[in-house]
């Protein structure tokens, strides 16, 4: 089994999401970030004082599926998260030795 | 980054804007001597304040203020998305100062100034002729009715803020905050003072049995501002919607209201804030006053109970949104009536208001699918309209006894409803060609939206510079 | 989902109060004719309205609706998890409406109208003889005292709305919204509307030297609600909290406030619109409004010093939501006295209601086990028969001469506190008895509680189909 | 954990407090019979009452109020970090319990009791003279003017709470909450007591045109408090600030406000609240309050407009922090000429505050690196000391005829500004006179700044135990 | 050394700290995350607009322990947070190459 | 590759985030997490109600690098966020088995 970690644009989610429902996802968790990276943050000014904000919110989606689905995985996350500007995020991905399902107890394909 | 060249512009049209006020001080100095070369005719200094009136008028000008804010500030800004929080809170204010200056140096003057039938004239500029002035022996106060000619600018003066940030509901969001700022300054001075003049000022072709309302079927009755302030600004800001367009991902995208408890503040605000306005309206602490404070009081709480019942009704369960909406329906709605109906009556009104508008901001406008973000137009368009007709239909002598003895509404035979019609018809026609006009022009010249990408990033960081909530 | 079938009862329900509504004004009209036929007594024509007494109840009304929202719907909102927010802002709002109508159609005639001993006639139903009349050659507004009687049915018409919202905070977060609406038409007629006659109206069983108060030892000092608001409504608060029962998780789960930001502000609200509450009870802008006022604020301070102490004392350190519920506790245990007792008084009242609201709050809740979620109890319930009986301690002829120059409080050697304590025996009676009874029944036929799944979800989705931040 | 020695110190202390406090009620009753004994003057029996007048001034307390809490302290809570978001406001409700207790126990005793030139008298310690006595037949309310001395006491009690809130923003986030107590104890009854008597008791050495203003040019002219609220708590701020040092992380992390929306909230309340403020410093509800009115209204908007176009110019867009915080410049610095300039020179003023508030924000208080965390200074300090001064430029007998028929202001060839330049500087000298020395003592026996830990746990959780928000 | 990462409703949040505490784990970290999955989301109306909430809020629990201990934890973990409905979430089990103790710079086990 | 996760105190954040810059990380995400372990939470108290509260508010830094930098991250981490109390966090490192930069679809380490 295989954990996906996209980190993407919040305005992207929608359409990610629905990409990978479509593909069949069963499952997906998200989670508010910040990133930092080369794209660049904002000044904020409050009375004369200003602030260099370097992280920039973005989400970071996590789909966990058998290893045969992540190359299809990718590939949807790559074309529904992408708009060409510095900024688009990264996608990571690594290996579980287990996955449970909670309220049943199932274990591997089975728990997704 | 700012572009140099850009700040560069900007500076010189603000220190142009800071010279002129620095100088009107010295202006009303410099005219100072004129007036008291002048000597106050008799008259002035022999009409009595009365305190009670004056401590009620007072009164009700703090309240409208907070209309604006925190009241409608709390309202809109709870209604838009998080990042564009301060972008609403930011017009309200600063419409607060803008309208606020304006009304004195030139606004009130064309309101209320002479006895012109389409407009006023330059009588009461820089508060000449209102504020005080030199008796020879000690300061004169200009009177009008019972209460300072002071007073008398500063009740109407806050009217002339609430409807320009009642129209930033409809451009929330993406309108350019300079275009939206020379917008203002124009709508102001060219559909709101006429409108004022017409509908408040005793010579004006709207006012109720005035002298030049033949021409409008005697005048209309507008208590406290249903075609001045609600359908002016409600028509207006569904020409906005539909010239500026529609927010980006507008029907794709969910984008729902980001903290219903600013919502459901403000909402209450502008409740406890409207008794300013319309009981206010009476310009006494009389037994008027009282009444268009009841009538005030019930519609709200109609509209509460109309518009959470359609709710109930049509989806199962009522919502915090759908009481607010009610409330403020059904306030809108009472406005030109308020001293004309029974308090009675009020609450068929407010009730009225709560069902059409929740239609109006459901039914007709995914029908029509233009995005007046904020629902001005159903909420202050449909429901100072429906108002305006309503008035005409139960407008009673019992209440005002406007028409000597004879009866004024509808429902006890009286005729007023035309004229209710034609006013506001006039107010929607003015309202539209001037709105339409002044924006295709600054379409042109200014621009009117923000680009895509400041739109996206919202408005809080991208016009100001600011974002709202730092919880980290 | 919401069930069809329940949605269309509920639907038919609403239907038929909407229709109602509509009615009135009909109705209203309808008996006009009436009304103008039965001629004025001259006895209102000449009655002259004070504009300055008018002035100021008007600001009062206001200040007391302000009480209700933004106030306490602030104060108990930053009280309950988020998850609730909107539950207990809906509660609030709702019952604005709900109460307000409720006050104009029955409430006022029950309350003030006729000279019965134990409740009111019908002689204002509608407002009838409370709103304009014609004289046959003008509106006649009816008087009572310097000010209309509209402004009179006004005034106390804002004191309706607070009670049912107040007992709100004892069972937050888990009640049945129908059910809740249905109990507090029930509980405002049958509880609220005898209470205040019993109190407030001259031939009321209560009324401090009324007629028929011979059988209450010559009748309670009331100023301005400590039984007909706080002691009313702290007492069914403790009931419902007792049948309702407790939280799902209620001492297992943490339960924090949620936003004390909105508790401070709320809680300040409450002691800026308290002023109308305790000062609008003179019923005019008199020397002894100023001294009420200054009792309510020297009250609220003492109650912050004294709570602040008790939490400084008892764990090392002062918080911000006992400061303000010591303020709250003060102004609960002034109301009663605000018109009877010395300002310097006033502060000894504050610093006890601030000790013994904080030990009802802890001790006593914690020893009982009740979950009175956001201790309605403890602070209206206890704050308001201390404040009854400290009346009864602290009253003065100095302040107001109810006594024709008899002693009045136990202190200056009166008699009164003899009747201060049969008032609250009396009032808690009644306050258990209904509200045991009337729970009873709705349980039986609608239910009290959302389901379990429900209260875990939380009343905003649940019964309002809303969320009240959207930060993402 | 609580270190059980220092509660148990805190418990005797709080313990002693609250002993006094309910001591008083005892006494104040004690003290009845010697006042009953005591003849009343007929004097005071036959000065009326205006309702008109008096309903104003209640009306302008609830206002006056409501500046301090909801407004100051959700101007200033929004402009801290989270973490001390409910320090600040529990700075701001404690402060009105600690103040509104103090004003009547002896603060308005000092202020305005008796004729001595340096301080009032005892006349009116705890509200003796004040609140009502037995004429024998009945109750005697003192007058003072049109309205009750009771009034004419709770008016500027309510400006007593302000000063020592407005300097919670020179600390905010850093100071022991105990030191705080105190030195607002000492600060309001050393610093505040004595100026008020000055400026505002006919007697006191700074009163226009008063029997001991000879060594000052004459007395100066502050109609509400430029020199005594804003000059004094501006520069104790400053004191405070450098005194206590800066907070932990200051320049280097980032300490970005974390909610604006309070902010802006607070500002438009601070708005609205402040008309009571100045217009209510007619003391009555007449022309001049009208015009008062009009002038604090006008600086507001105008202070508006100069803040936000200085940011326009300066880098590029107007913020809702520059908005707001032109505001309150605007207005503290038509605070003293409000009720002596005519409105429009009000435009002036409030847009010279803007811009001046502007540089003293931002680039004197880069140049000199202290940490005045809010801004006091450089609105208060800076707005008022500006206030003061314009005042003797603009004020003129136009308005307000202090100087019988004599020109006075600069403009119109008056010489008032020589006193108001007086009387700043004696307002800056005792301001650090007095703060310097109440700060080295304290810090030497309390301790002025909580430990480095608890300030980032931040005041919330170390000094109250509590947290702002809990949205988990 | 193994991360335990659980998705639970979040009122089983204390139920599992204890249990979890009870059987001797250390430490644990928890996240605010919204999951997307069989149990169904709600819709919000406002004014006449409904929106489809899909995402659920959840927390995401990671526990990190020696590989002997895993399945206790896992256990532990099934039976707090199960309650048999739609939603009770999923438990994914990683590999980590490394972990250190800030303060101290202790490595493997010695860091928990 | 590889996934460098860590605890870290929340005052901490800048110093490590420069602390990394300037060894030349180029990117990271963070995440506000709560933490419970030695170090204790706080007692908040509201009318009368005692709460313990065990969750002590974290921030999680994510930096994804090539194997061989590993070490330098760890100790840069270990160096920027340490104040020797209880509290200071953890550092776990795992593997990805892929990167991808969703902006060009490049590839592991061309992907940071
Ligand atoms: N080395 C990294 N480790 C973890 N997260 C990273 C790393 N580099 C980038 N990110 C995440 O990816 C986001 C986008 O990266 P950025 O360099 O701005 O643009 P792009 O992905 O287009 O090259 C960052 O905001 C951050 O959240
Ligand atoms: N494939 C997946 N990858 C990541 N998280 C998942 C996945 N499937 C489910 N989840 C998470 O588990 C939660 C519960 O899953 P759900 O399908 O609703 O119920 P159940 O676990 O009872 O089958 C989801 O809300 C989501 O956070
Ligand atoms: N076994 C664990 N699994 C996951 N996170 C942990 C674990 N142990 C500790 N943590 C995280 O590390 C933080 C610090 O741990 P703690 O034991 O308080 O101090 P220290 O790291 O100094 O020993 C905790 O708040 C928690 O977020």
């Amino acid at each position: 089994m295989r954990k996906v970690e996209a980190i993407i644009r919040h305005f992207k989610l929608e359409e990610v999401k629905n990409a990978l429902a479509e593909q069949g996802v069963h499952g997906m968790t998200i989670t508010e970030v910040k990133g930092f990276g080369r794209q660049k943050g904002h000044t904020e000014m409050y009375r004369g004082t200003e602030y260099q904000v370097d992280f920039v919110p973005k989400i970071k989606l996590e789909v966990v599926v058998a290893e045969g689905e992540v190359q299809r995985v990718l590939d949807t996350i790559l074309r529904a998260a992408q708009t060409g500007q510095v900024g688009d995020g990264k996608v990571f991905v690594s290996e579980l030795t287990e996955v449970v399902r909670i309220r049943t107890g199932e274990l591997g394909r089975d728990a997704l | 980054m700012v572009k140099p060249a850009r700040a560069w512009r900007v500076g010189r049209i603000a220190w142009a804007v800071l010279t002129v006020l620095l100088g009107i001080a010295a202006v009303g100095f410099a005219e100072e001597p004129r007036v008291a070369a002048q000597p106050p005719t008799p008259q002035l200094q022999q009409q009595p304040i009365d305190s009670g009136d004056n401590a009620w008028m007072l009164t009700s000008s703090a309240l409208v203020l907070m209309m604006t804010a925190p009241g409608l500030a709390l309202f809109y800004s709870g209604l838009v998305r998080k990042k564009n929080v301060l972008g609403v809170m930011m017009q309200c204010v600063f419409l607060m100062g803008l309208m606020g200056v304006i009304w004195a140096l030139w606004g009130y003057s064309l309101s209320f100034g002479g006895d012109g039938a389409l407009l006023g004239n330059g009588d009461y500029l820089l508060l000449n002729n209102v504020q005080a002035q030199w008796s020879g022996s000690g300061p004169v106060f200009p009177v009008e009715g019972h209460i300072p000619r002071l007073t008398h600018m500063l009740f109407p003066g806050m009217f002339f803020i609430l409807p320009p940030a009642l129209m930033v509901g409809a451009f929330a969001a993406r309108m350019k905050f300079s275009t939206m700022v020379v917008f203002m300054i124009l709508w102001g001075t060219l559909v709101y003072c006429p409108l004022c003049h017409w509908v408040w000022d005793s010579d004006g072709i709207l006012f109720y049995g005035g002298a030049n309302a033949g021409v409008t079927a005697g005048g209309a009755l507008d208590f406290a501002g249903g075609t001045v302030v609600h359908i002016s600004s409600g028509i207006s800001a569904l020409v906005c919607a539909l010239l500026i367009g529609r927010r980006l991902g507008y029907g794709s995208e969910p984008m729902p209201p980001h903290n219903l408890t600013y919502t459901a503040v403000g909402a209450t605000m502008l409740w406890v804030g409207w008794f300013g306005f319309n009981a206010g309206s009476a310009l006494e602490a009389n037994a008027l006053a009282a009444s268009a404070f009841a009538a005030t009081h019930l519609a709200a709480a109609a509209g509460v109970l109309a518009w959470s019942g359609m709710e109930w009704i049509t989806r199962g369960k009522p919502s915090v949104l759908g009481a607010c909406s009610g409330l403020v329906a059904g306030l809108v709605c009472i406005t030109p009536g308020s001293g004309f109906v029974q308090p009675t009556s009020a609450i068929a009104i407010g009730a009225a208001a709560g069902v059409c508008c929740f239609f109006a901001c459901t039914a007709l406008k995914s029908r029509f699918g233009y995005d007046d973000s904020l629902d001005v137009f159903g909420v202050h368009g449909v429901g100072g309209t429906l108002g305006a007709i309503l008035t005409g239909v139960f407008a009673t002598r019992v209440v005002n006894n406007v028409a000597d003895g004879a009866p004024v509404g509808l429902l006890e035979g009286g005729s007023v409803l035309t004229a209710q019609l034609i006013a506001t018809a006039i107010t929607w026609a003015l309202a539209i060609v001037v709105t339409f006009v002044l924006l295709k022009v600054l379409d042109a010249t200014m621009g009117l939206r923000v680009s895509h990408a400041e739109e996206i990033e919202g408005l809080d960081m991208s016009q100001h510079g600011e974002e709202g909530y730092i919880f980290l």
